[in-house]
Formats: structure tokens, C-alpha cells, sequence
């Protein structure tokens, strides 16, 4: 049994990694934070030019044709450097959408400049409050045109073009709508993680054409959002395995009573909780993972395995790290709160945990039925 | 068992509405605040003080002192009803609560009788605002450990060093000010107790910002600041006993934590859908609904057993930690929970867009102080154990060590 | 504000708490549970003399006429000393249905014997696994006569007579039934708590007599087990701290690495959280205490919230009592597992958790829609 | 990244099953038991000894062992595979485990020529079973502090005392066994280490009745008991370093836990109503059973990533502690869910009743165990927090203080 990253694909993380490191310190993310820069447009640029937007795209669309394991090592690094930027937008979802359901032109159009990273693309799916019900969104498409409001829009003020779930003729479907349309308004929200930029979009007329099949946009969508799920939680591992690590290097060298407060059992079991929550996590992305790279028919089980775990494990890690810290865990100052934001971005943008809970015991039952 | 007064505390009752309704605007509204209209912090002290000034002069200023410092001689109910009433009010709250609360006290008990003419009155007649300079960055839960330095100079101490964790320091006129005299004695035995004009060449005041972008604290820093000898209170090396008296002199608090508890929360889940369905039709929500509503439920008589207990005179105990312990991590796991519900759009925190204007966000940034201010959870357990249950203490790996030889670590 | 119980009932409680150290320490406990013996003849032929069974049971029935406060603090005890006696079935489910719903001919034959402990009632409802479904028992009664299996029925083979709840001609009703009919079969049941019987028990045409209006069964159960909860609940809470006292007993006094086990602080806050799960729970059953003794009409909640809060609080109390004792607390020697087995008991036995806090959030939401 | 064996692990697979078909019956439903018509421990354990010596006899008895004291110097992964086979027979398990797994293994390290020639043979070819006497009442989690006490008399030592926990006491032939031979020296420096004949006199042994009604663990007293001088491993006062060289060698479980699992669990909520629906349909249901998957699925991948790991030639580290700490707490919560589901009927355990024959029942009473025997909650997690976080040590109250001044407690 061989249930482990490879070494070439432990060196690509090793190097994203370090790369991050370099470029994408905690004070670059601060900087977006404070400014009203939606994202950071320099590390964007740096990580077109390792070629991580064009991983997993085939070659023949100008990509590195990469695997889904090697993804999942460059997920978990972003993750871990809280990357401010359109990473999960464009490559998780976007690409994603256009690699399932894509015709040859829409690939030939879309995929050379998502690689280039020309283009960036989202995904926008919500329509306000609550959990979305794919059988009837609001948005509608007729004669070519999308008309409805999409909100919110996760890097919507930033994307180039989005695929949009709408009502057609026969139902749910997807579409590709180019962002820079003068029909659509835009309006940028005020989020609790502003290093990731979240919109309001407006459709009013615009154009817009069918990506997959027409109707078939609730199934489309679920195999997007299932692959996107183990992505996004390796991007949570990566970043709950930060906190954890900065709660551990706070607690080792602040001492109370005389000693390390890390020598408490209160903060050591709470460390010792964090840990075995991002282990059972981790655990469950590789397996995520591996139904990915291998297009597993356990995939939806595996994928909504690990994204439930990740989302707690990454909560966890995040709301613990600012206990840990203690008074300076809640000031602006120190860098907790970045963690305990990305925490809930990443959990509510691709569907809440319910949701996924949802969907995770449907299909264990459904697989226990055969 | 009932809920109401005793015909003592209803008579009481009926003389603290009587008086407020007099010289006070009643409030039309619960959520109606005195601040509403007010422009700046400035404006907002000299109301406070002006509305303080009213109380002093019909003698409600300080209604827990004794008689003797202008007091009523207020029992822990009386203050209880005090409160219930005042809040019902328009009225400025909280910028007096160190001066009269804690360091008037502490005079009383500390001071010399020079001290108590010099403080009490102007404390009595709000003339003067105070803060507390107790905690500092490498000393939280472990107050005794705290490194601001006095120096004996002449007749003056020379302080300096760093305190955090300040409210009001800005605009207060006086602090409460715990400094360590000597290092090279045990940690409990080496501090040094001082009034500290808080206009004093030296003395400055940073504000904190907090992980919600506001700030309600402040750093204060300390450079060669100079207190003269008859601003100590209490003997030098004595002033852990006298932080101590302070600090039992903290109130209690049996108020109601105000904003997203559970009946908010069933109101947001009657309005968002969950996996196709209004969410309170979801097994899982009512599943959570129920813990909170029993949490709420626990927390609100447990308040009125703490009222009960002191109505028959009792002075309410450690057990009141129960509050705030699960009260904040309550918070602070429901907003999480109500953002949850909200789905993608649980992180919008624009008031005009969010449900419940923003409150759940606001209350999901919030909520992590609530579990350290004031005693972070682990030491409320602490309490809870040792207080209550009696549970032994752990062994002090600092216990009897030399202030200057403890280890300390690199982290402030 | 007085919400606390008066001197009058506290003494009286005293009083309990010392008959029943002296009556029924936990070796009479034990003797229930390694015996045959279905319960504790002894100590309920003493529990009798003491007027408990008689308590609430008004005076022109022979009873005591005191209040409902009082029989809390009375069950608070029982609970505490986890008396294997069948106090609850006969005191707070048959002799409360009679209270609530006989007539006062009913009245007079049963609640003078109830009082004086001639008779042992109890109340059959569930019918196997699962909650129970008020709209259909499988019970059934027609002309005078019951047919069908109620399974598990607490203290079934102890008591005189049963209040059955069943099918009749107008839907759910309830029916006195006298137990000793030769007509019903009875079988003793294996369970993980033997110092409480359960039995199964099989009417073929039984003969019963109705109790309460036909056809209003379903509504007189639910404000029986109402009022039931409330004192269940006072069991629990009572049993919770006697588990707590145990642990902190023998926390303090064992000793590992050189210090009490007590002061570590894994255990400390274990304890600490007991207790405060039990502070609230109790906060809770004052409530419903009130709410009992007054008729008040926050009854169903502050009854359900009372019984869930207890339930956890002792749940929680008796699992972690056994943890607290390390090996020892897993050994039959030891009286641990008499708090556990008990948490379980009173937790299934008037309705799982699960059915109590739907309850729960049911009338709350219901309250906040008024 | 795959769930296949290497080439070289396929080898070994197919020799292991190769030879297993050759000698013993493979198991036609995986429910199936080797004693399920066993009558008596005592055949049991003759059953054990009759299979362990084919094994020896075919070169597999001790297959980790080096090969210079018979064994094949077999690694981890081979152990895993061994394992993973040999479950698929009806072959005993169990009774050798201590002595050729713990017992061999440190009289390799520690025992001398004729202590080895006098031991490992017989273990090898598994004429006697060894057992483990290491705990104490006063000692489980602070094994250091045990008090079973050995005298040096002429040639021999004089044990008293007793122990506790010891699986197989009554049937086995040898112990090893950890004493305190001088109380005077801090605890760690006090012990000595000996293996003792079990058939001695003075040896009483106790079955222990745990709360289950079973008894699967002794007691063991110690009365005058004589243990010739050598019998002793390692020197005088050098025990804790024998005794920590037996627990290096504590097997590292990777197996599967057995019985109700999630997937039984839902199962049960398939066939149970709760508030009038099948309970499988109820949000608050669906809500745990989607945790405890997830802790199912995280269980059963991290015993994959162990395996992986030792298929690499790594050792597993203190992250395998997770496996028992999670596995052990939910086991318990599931159990108590289950038996929730199933209302007022969740207490009876008559297997010919109950569901899956009482299982959930059997579960609740056992699973107490699972969080306390082999470590306990608290223990595992400092074994997380300091082995794998590398968090530090709390400070030990008793460091350096001779055994016979450590406080104690009146409680066993």
C-alpha cells in the first residue's frame, strides 16, 4: 500500500511552499486586508508564472497536464499562506466547470488564457441567503440573454468571465458569461474576509452561452462542487495546520506561573484536540485525493468526507489559535483573526457544512442501500 | 419559591423609579440607547459626568458605599435592582464603574485618612474618572507576574513599563496602578500599589485595536513617570493584598448578555432555507436550537438564583464564572451557527444587507474576547474548580522563587 | 425575587437525604442489582411509612396534600441514593394519570392504596423500539376488554395495575388495568440496569375500564409525562452530583507523579464542566419546579427544558465518574457503573433525548410565533 | 498514490496465504469465530498452543523475531500483512502476544546467555505463555510508582505486593514482572526487573469483575514469593529502563475496531422511528451519523497512512495514539446514540431482542475500558501533546524525591 503523496509531488509542494513563504508572508495578506485592493495582483501575477492555474489543464489547451494529487499539494500551500488571491475562483471552480462540460471551442477559447492566466473566472451559483436549491434559481436565460441577480459572487468584482447557474428553457444549466459586459452591475460587498473579495452581480439582458448540456446544470454543478470540495479542503488543512502551528510557537515562548504556557494540560489537550482534528482531516483529503486523481467512483463519498472534516478542522484550528494567544489573540496587531476569517470564507463559499453534511450521509445511505 | 420582590426590595424598587423618572428619560424602546445622537467621545464623558453629577446630588452616586463616604449602604440587591431600573432609562453608563466600583473601595480599606479626603469626595462627586492600570503583556492570567518598575526617588517613586487592556485611559483623570518595588523577592511579595494621576509627564496612551476594527482598550506606557511616596496605597511590598481587595471589589455581574442569543437565532431560522427547506424544519438545527435553548434557559435562572441568593443577603460566589464561561463560547458558537445558515452569504456584513443588521457577524468577531477578557475560559475552570469544588490548586512551578529568577518566555 | 425552595422544603429534604443514607446506601443498591429481586421491598415498605408515595396525593385521598416543590426535593433524594424502588411509575406516571384524568370513583379506589402503598401502579405506553407515536398504539381496546404487547413497561412485573395507553374506539385512550388479571402474560426483561424492572407485558381480552375522557389519551399523556419530567429531572440532577461528589472524592485522595490527581487540570476541568452542565441543569429544574407547582402555563418548556438538561447533566456526570476513576471505575467492585447504568435508564425511560428536545423546540418556536 | 501491495509485499501476501491455507481453515462469514464451539479456557488454551506450535514448526511463530533467535526479522508492514491475513482464519489469537511480542524482545536486549537459552526457545516454540505484571492499584497511568516490593535474601529475591490489570495471569506460565527494590531512591532509580514463574508459591491470582459482567483482566498477589537471583533482567535498579524497553515493544495496533460502527449505526436508524419518522430520515440523526463517518473514514485512512508509512520501512510514531483516542470516545457516544434511537426500549440487552443481538448494549457497558485501558483520555493526549506536537512536560511534584516520600493518596 502506498496511501502517500509521492516524493516528486512532496518536492512541488516543498517548492510551493517556499515560494509562498517568500511572496506571500502573513504581511502581504494584512496588506490586502487593510487596503481596498480586492486581491493581490503581484502574487496573482508570480503564481501564474509558475504555472500553478495552468496545472491540471492538458497540454494540448496550453497547460502542464498535471494530475489532481499534484493540484491538491498546491491547494493545501495556498491554503496555508492565506494567499489573497482568485486561486479557488478561477482554478477550482472555472476550470473546473469548463474542463467537465466544455465544448471543444469553449475549451480552445477559455483554457489557454486560464493557464495564461489572462483570464480569470468564478463561479456564481448563490442567489442571497440560505443554501441554494438547484431546482429553481431565480436567474433566468432566454434568447441568449441572463436576467437576475447573483449574490453573493465570490471574486465577482475581479473575474474576467463567470459560469452562472440560471433557469433555461429545460431547466437548471450553466453558462458563461463574459463579467466585462456593460449590462452587468456590480457591486462589491463588505465581508468579514476582505482579503477575498465577495459581489453582487446583476444581470440585466446580458449575454451569455450554454456550457454542458441544456438541463443538465444541477448534475454539472454537483460534479464541479464535488471536485472543487477536495480542493478546497486541502486548502483548509493547509491553513489549519498554520494556526496550529502559530498557536504552538505562541504557546511554546509565552510563559505564565513560571513556565511555558504550552505546559498546561488545558492548552496541551486543546493542541493535542486541534491536532487530532487536522489529522482525521488530513486523512480524509488523501482520500479525496486519491477518488480525484483516479475519478473513483467513491469520489462523491470521499469528497464530501473531506470537506466536512476539513471545514471543522480548520474552525477549530482557527478559533482555538486566538484562545491560545490570549489577549493578543483578539487584537488586530497579531495575525489570529486572518486564520479565524479565512476559516468561514472557505467553509460558507462552497456551500455550508450542513449542506455538505447533507450530501455526505445521503450518498453513505444511498451506498449502503446497493 | 416566586418572582417577585420582597416588600422591602419593591419599596426600594418604587424609590428608584420614582427618582429616575425625575430627573430621566424613560426608555420607549429596549434597543433605544442614550448615545444615539452623541457626536464624540468628548461629548459622551460630559454627559456622563453631568448625569453623575445628578445622582451625587440626590445621593445615588455611590449608593454601595457606607454611609459614612456619602454612601447608602446599598446591599448587592439593591444594586441588582438598581440596575434592572436604570437600564429602562436614557442614561450614560459604565464611566464610573473603576472609580466607584473599585477604587473607592480600595481607598476606603487602603487609604490613609489624607488619601480617603484627597480621593473619596471628588470620587463621590464624579468630578474625577478612573481607570485600572492592573494587567500588562506578559502578565494576563498570571497578574502577580506583572514587570512595571517603581523606584523609590527622594519622595517619589519613578515608574516605568507598560499596562494593557486599560479602558477609558484617555480620558481618565486617575488610575489604579500595580508596580513591582523589588524583583528580587518572590513574585507576590516584591509589588508596590500607587494613584497615578493619568496627566503625568510620561504617561501614554495607545488605543488597541481589535480584531473587529474597533477599540475599547488601551496600552498605556510609562517613561520615567514620577509619583510622589503619599500616592502609595498600602505599604510598599504590599500591593498584591491591596490589588486583591480591588479585585474582589470587580461586580458581579447578573445582567443579561444582550444581542443574538437563541430566540434571535430561531427567527433566522425561520427565515432561510437549509437543503430545500426553511431551516427550522431541519432535525439538525432544531437538534442545536435545543442545546442553546437549554443553555439560555440554565443561564437565565442561574442569574436568578444569584439574585435570589443575594435578596437573603448572601454574597454571590465563584459559581457566577458559570456565566460568562458559557455564555461566550454560547456566542460565539451560535453566530458561527447563524452564519452557517445564512450559507454563501454568511459573511456579508453589511448592515443594511445582513439579517439582524450585521449582528451575528459583529457578534462572530466579538465573541473570541468574550472567552479571554475578564478570565479566559481555562482560567474560569480553574475557579470553577478550585472555588467551588474545592479541587486543589496546581504546584506553582514559581512558587517562593525569586521575581527575577522565574523563567520567562519570548512571546509577549 | 425567592427562586429558591423555602427552609420548610429544604428540611425536608435533609430529612430525605439522611433516611435514605441510612436506608439505602449504595450496598442496598447492590444487592438489587446482584440478586433476582425485581426491587427493594424493604426500603419501599419504609419509603411508604415515610408519607412519600402519599405526598402529593391531596388529603381527602388519604395523602399528604403537600405541593409539588416539596416532591421535588423528595425526588431529588431518591434520585441521589438511585433507590431501586419503583418510585417513579408509581408516583409520578400512575398516581399523576389518576391526578390528572380519573374520576372520583377512580380516585377513590386508587388513590388512598396509592398513598398507603397497598398498590404499585405504573404506566405502559411504548411498544418496542423507537418513540412511541401517540396517533397509533397497537394496543387496542374494544368492549371493556385490551388485546396486544406494550414492551419495555417499567416495574411491569412489580405493579398492582397500569395505566395502558391504546387504541380504542376514538382514537388514543388511557385504561386502568388491573395486573394481576390472569389474562395478561408477563415477562421479565434483561436489561443493563436490573435495579429497575422491565417487563413485557401481553393482554389477551383483558379486561380495563377507561381513564379520562375516550378518545384524549394522546393529550392527557403528554401532560402526564409533563409533570413526570419535571420530577424525573429532580432524579437526575440529584444522581448527577452524587456522581460529581464521587469522582471529586476519589480524585482528591488518589495520588499519581506525587500530587492528587485532582490538581491536574485535565481533570479539573473535567469536574469543573460537570459541574457546570449540572448548575444549569438544576437552574432548569427549579424552573420547571416553579412551573410544576404553579400550573403554570410555561409548563411544556420549562418541563422539557428541565428534562433535557438533566438528562445530559447526568449523562455526562455518570460517563465521566468512570473516567475519573481510571481502572477502577470499570471494575464491578467499585459503584461507578450504578450511576451509569441509571443515567440510561431515566434518560430512555420517559422518552429519549431526541424526543424531548423536538418537544423542546417545538412549543419554543410555537411561543415565539404568538 | 494506490491501495496495492509493492511487489515485494504481494510476495509475502501470497506466501503467508499459501501457507495458512496449507495449516488452517479460512473463515467462510467474517462473523465467524475459531472458539465458537469452544467449550472451556482450558481447551482454548490448549487450541492456542497446538496452533502456535505449527506455526513455530513452519518458521512463522515469531516472525518479527531476528533470525538468530528464529524468528524471519520480519518488518512492520510484513507484521501487517501477517495480521491482516491470518484474521481471515479460524486460528487462535492472543495468548502468545505478550511473551513473543513484548516478553522475547526485551530478554534479547537484557538477559544474558543463559537467560536467553533458558527462555527464548521455549517462547519460541510456544510451550509456555507468558503474562505482563506491571500495574498497580496505586499505579496505572504513573507506572514508576509502583510499590511491589523485592527483598534481596541470600541467593534470592523476596517479592510482595500486588498487581493488577494482568491479562491471562491464571493460565500462564511466566510473568515478567517490575518491582520497587529500593523505596529510598527517586522512583524511576528504585526498580528492578524479573521474570517470575506464575506457578510459584505465594502467587494468588484473582479474576477482576469489570462492569460488564466478564472478567478478562486478574489480580495478582505476591506473598513471599521467591524469585532466584537469575531471574533478574538487567541490574539492580535498573528496571525502569527494562520496563520501558517491554512497552517499546507494545504492539502497534492497526487494525480495524470491530462492532457497531457507523455503518451499523445506520443500519439501526433505518429500522427505528423516532418522532414518528424512520429515524435515518431525521436531520438530527443524519447530523451524527455525517461526524461519526467522517471519524470512520478519518480512523480508517489514518490506519492507512500507518501502513504506508511502514511499508516505506518507517516506525510509527505517537500519531497512532489517535486511533484509540478518537475510536474509544466515539465507540461510547455511538453506543449511547444507538440506544437513544431506540427509545424506551434501549436498555434491554437480551441478545435475542435487541438489535444486532444487543451489540450497542454490549458497546455501552464495554467502551468505558476503551478510554481508560492501554492509557487513558488524558493520557493519549499528552502522548500527542508532547510526542508528536512536542509540547513540553508538565513539571513533576515528585522529581528527584525519593520514592518513599512521595505523597500518596488513600485511594487505590
Amino acid at each position: 500500500m502506498n496511501f502517500e503523496f509521492s516524493d516528486n509531488q512532496k518536492l512541488l509542494k516543498d517548492q510551493a511552499n517556499k515560494f509562498l513563504a517568500d511572496k506571500c508572508p502573513l504581511t502581504e495578506v494584512r496588506k490586502i486586508l487593510e487596503s481596498d485592493e480586492p486581491y493581490h495582483k503581484e502574487l496573482w501575477n508570480e503564481v501564474v508564472n509558475m504555472g500553478w492555474t495552468a496545472a491540471v489543464i492538458p497540454e494540448e489547451y496550453d497547460g502542464l497536464g498535471l494530475g489532481y494529487l499534484e493540484l491538491c499539494m498546491i491547494a493545501e500551500e495556498v491554503g496555508s499562506s492565506l494567499a489573497p488571491i482568485p486561486f479557488s475562483s478561477s482554478v477550482y471552480l472555472a476550470t473546473e466547470a469548463l474542463l467537465l462540460s466544455g465544448t471543444i471551442e469553449q475549451k480552445e477559447h477559455y483554457l489557454p488564457k486560464l493557464a495564461a492566466g489572462e483570464l480569470i473566472g468564478t463561479l456564481a451559483d448563490a442567489e442571497g441567503y440560505g443554501s441554494i436549491s438547484p431546482e429553481g434559481f431565480a436567474v433566468t436565460f432566454k434568447d441568449g440573454k441572463l436576467n437576475g441577480e447573483k449574490m453573493p459572487v465570490i471574486d465577482g468584482d475581479i473575474a474576467d468571465f463567470a459560469v452562472v447557474a440560471a433557469n433555461g428553457d429545460k431547466g437548471t444549466s450553466l453558462y458563461l458569461v463574459d463579467l466585462s459586459d456593460a449590462s452587468i452591475s456590480k457591486e462589491v460587498l463588505s465581508t468579514l474576509d476582505p482579503t477575498r473579495s465577495q459581489a453582487r452581480l446583476t444581470f440585466s439582458d446580458t449575454p451569455a452561452q450554454l456550457l454542458g448540456k441544456d438541463g443538465a446544470g444541477a448534475a454539472d454543478l454537483e460534479k464541479v462542487f464535488d471536485n472543487a470540495a477536495v480542493l478546497f479542503a486541502f486548502e483548509q488543512i493547509g491553513a489549519a495546520e498554520a494556526a496550529l502551528d502559530a498557536a504552538k510557537d505562541y504557546a511554546m515562548n509565552r510563559y505564565a506561573f513560571g513556565r511555558s504556557i504550552a505546559s498546561f494540560q488545558a492548552l496541551k489537550h486543546k493542541m493535542a484536540d486541534m491536532f487530532v482534528a487536522l489529522e482525521l482531516a488530513r486523512s480524509n483529503c488523501y482520500y479525496g485525493a486519491w477518488a480525484l486523481s483516479t475519478g473513483d467512483a467513491e469520489l462523491p463519498i470521499a469528497a464530501a468526507t473531506a470537506r466536512v472534516s476539513a471545514t471543522k478542522a480548520m474552525y477549530q484550528c482557527a478559533k482555538e489559535n486566538i484562545q491560545i494567544h490570549g489577549g493578543m489573540g483578539f487584537t488586530w496587531e497579531f495575525d489570529c483573526h486572518f486564520f479565524y476569517r479565512r476559516s468561514k470564507l472557505l467553509a460558507d463559499n462552497l456551500g455550508s457544512q450542513a449542506l455538505w453534511e447533507e450530501k455526505l450521509i445521503s450518498r453513505v445511505v444511498a451506498s449502503t442501500a446497493a | 419559591m416566586d418572582f417577585n420582590d420582597t416588600p422591602e426590595e419593591a419599596a426600594f424598587r418604587a424609590e428608584v423609579r420614582t427618582f429616575l423618572d425625575s430627573v430621566a428619560t424613560r426608555k420607549s424602546d429596549p434597543q433605544d440607547s442614550w448615545d444615539k445622537n452623541v457626536k464624540s467621545e468628548t461629548e459622551a464623558v460630559e454627559i456622563a459626568k453631568k448625569w453623575q453629577r445628578t445622582l451625587h446630588d440626590n445621593g445615588w452616586a455611590c449608593l454601595h458605599w457606607p454611609k459614612e463616604y456619602g454612601g447608602r449602604a446599598a446591599s448587592q440587591i439593591e444594586r441588582v435592582i438598581w440596575d434592572q431600573e436604570e437600564s429602562q432609562y436614557l442614561v450614560p453608563k459604565g464611566f464610573f464603574m473603576i472609580g466607584l466600583g473599585m477604587a473607592g473601595p480600595t481607598i476606603m480599606t487602603y487609604g490613609n485618612d489624607e488619601q480617603k479626603k484627597k480621593y473619596l469626595p471628588s470620587l463621590a462627586s464624579s468630578e474625577k474618572i478612573w481607570c485600572q492600570l492592573f494587567s500588562e503583556p506578559v502578565a494576563g492570567s498570571d497578574l502577580a507576574g506583572i514587570r512595571t518598575k517603581s523606584e523609590k526617588d527622594g519622595d517619589d517613586w519613578i515608574i516605568n513599563g507598560q499596562k494593557i487592556w486599560t479602558s477609558g485611559a484617555h480620558y481618565s483623570d486617575w488610575g489604579i496602578l500595580v508596580t513591582r518595588s523589588d524583583p528580587t523577592v518572590a513574585k507576590h511579595k516584591g509589588l508596590t500599589y500607587f494613584v497615578v494621576d493619568m496627566k503625568s509627564p510620561g504617561v501614554e496612551v495607545r488605543p488597541i485595536k481589535q480584531i473587529t476594527g474597533g477599540s475599547g482598550f488601551n496600552e498605556v506606557f510609562f517613561t520615567d513617570v514620577r509619583i510622589p511616596d503619599n500616592q502609595r496605597l498600602g505599604a510598599v511590598g504590599d500591593g498584591w493584598n491591596v490589588a486583591l481587595t480591588t479585585l474582589m471589589n470587580e461586580r458581579v455581574a447578573v445582567g443579561e448578555r444582550k444581542g443574538g442569543d437563541v430566540l434571535e437565532l430561531i427567527e433566522l431560522a425561520k427565515n432561510v432555507n437549509i437543503n430545500g427547506k426553511p431551516a427550522i424544519e431541519d432535525g439538525a438545527v432544531r437538534n442545536k436550537l435545543a442545546k442553546w435553548y437549554c443553555e439560555f434557559s440554565g443561564l437565565k435562572f442561574t442569574r436568578f438564583r444569584s439574585i435570589s441568593a443575594m435578596s437573603r443577603g448572601e454574597v454571590p460566589g465563584a459559581e457566577n464564572s458559570i456565566g460568562k464561561l458559557v455564555g461566550a463560547a454560547k456566542s460565539q458558537d451560535m453566530a458561527e451557527f447563524a452564519m452557517m445558515l445564512m450559507d454563501r452569504a454568511g459573511m456579508i456584513n453589511d448592515k443594511e444587507i445582513a439579517p439582524f443588521a450585521g449582528m451575528f457577524q459583529q457578534t462572530f468577531m466579538q465573541s473570541p474576547s468574550g472567552r479571554i477578557a475578564g478570565g479566559t475560559d481555562e482560567v474560569l475552570r480553574n475557579v470553577v474548580a478550585e472555588r467551588v469544588l474545592g479541587l486543589p490548586q496546581e504546584p506553582r512551578a514559581d512558587k517562593g522563587m525569586p521575581y527575577n529568577e522565574i523563567p520567562t518566555g519570548t512571546m509577549k
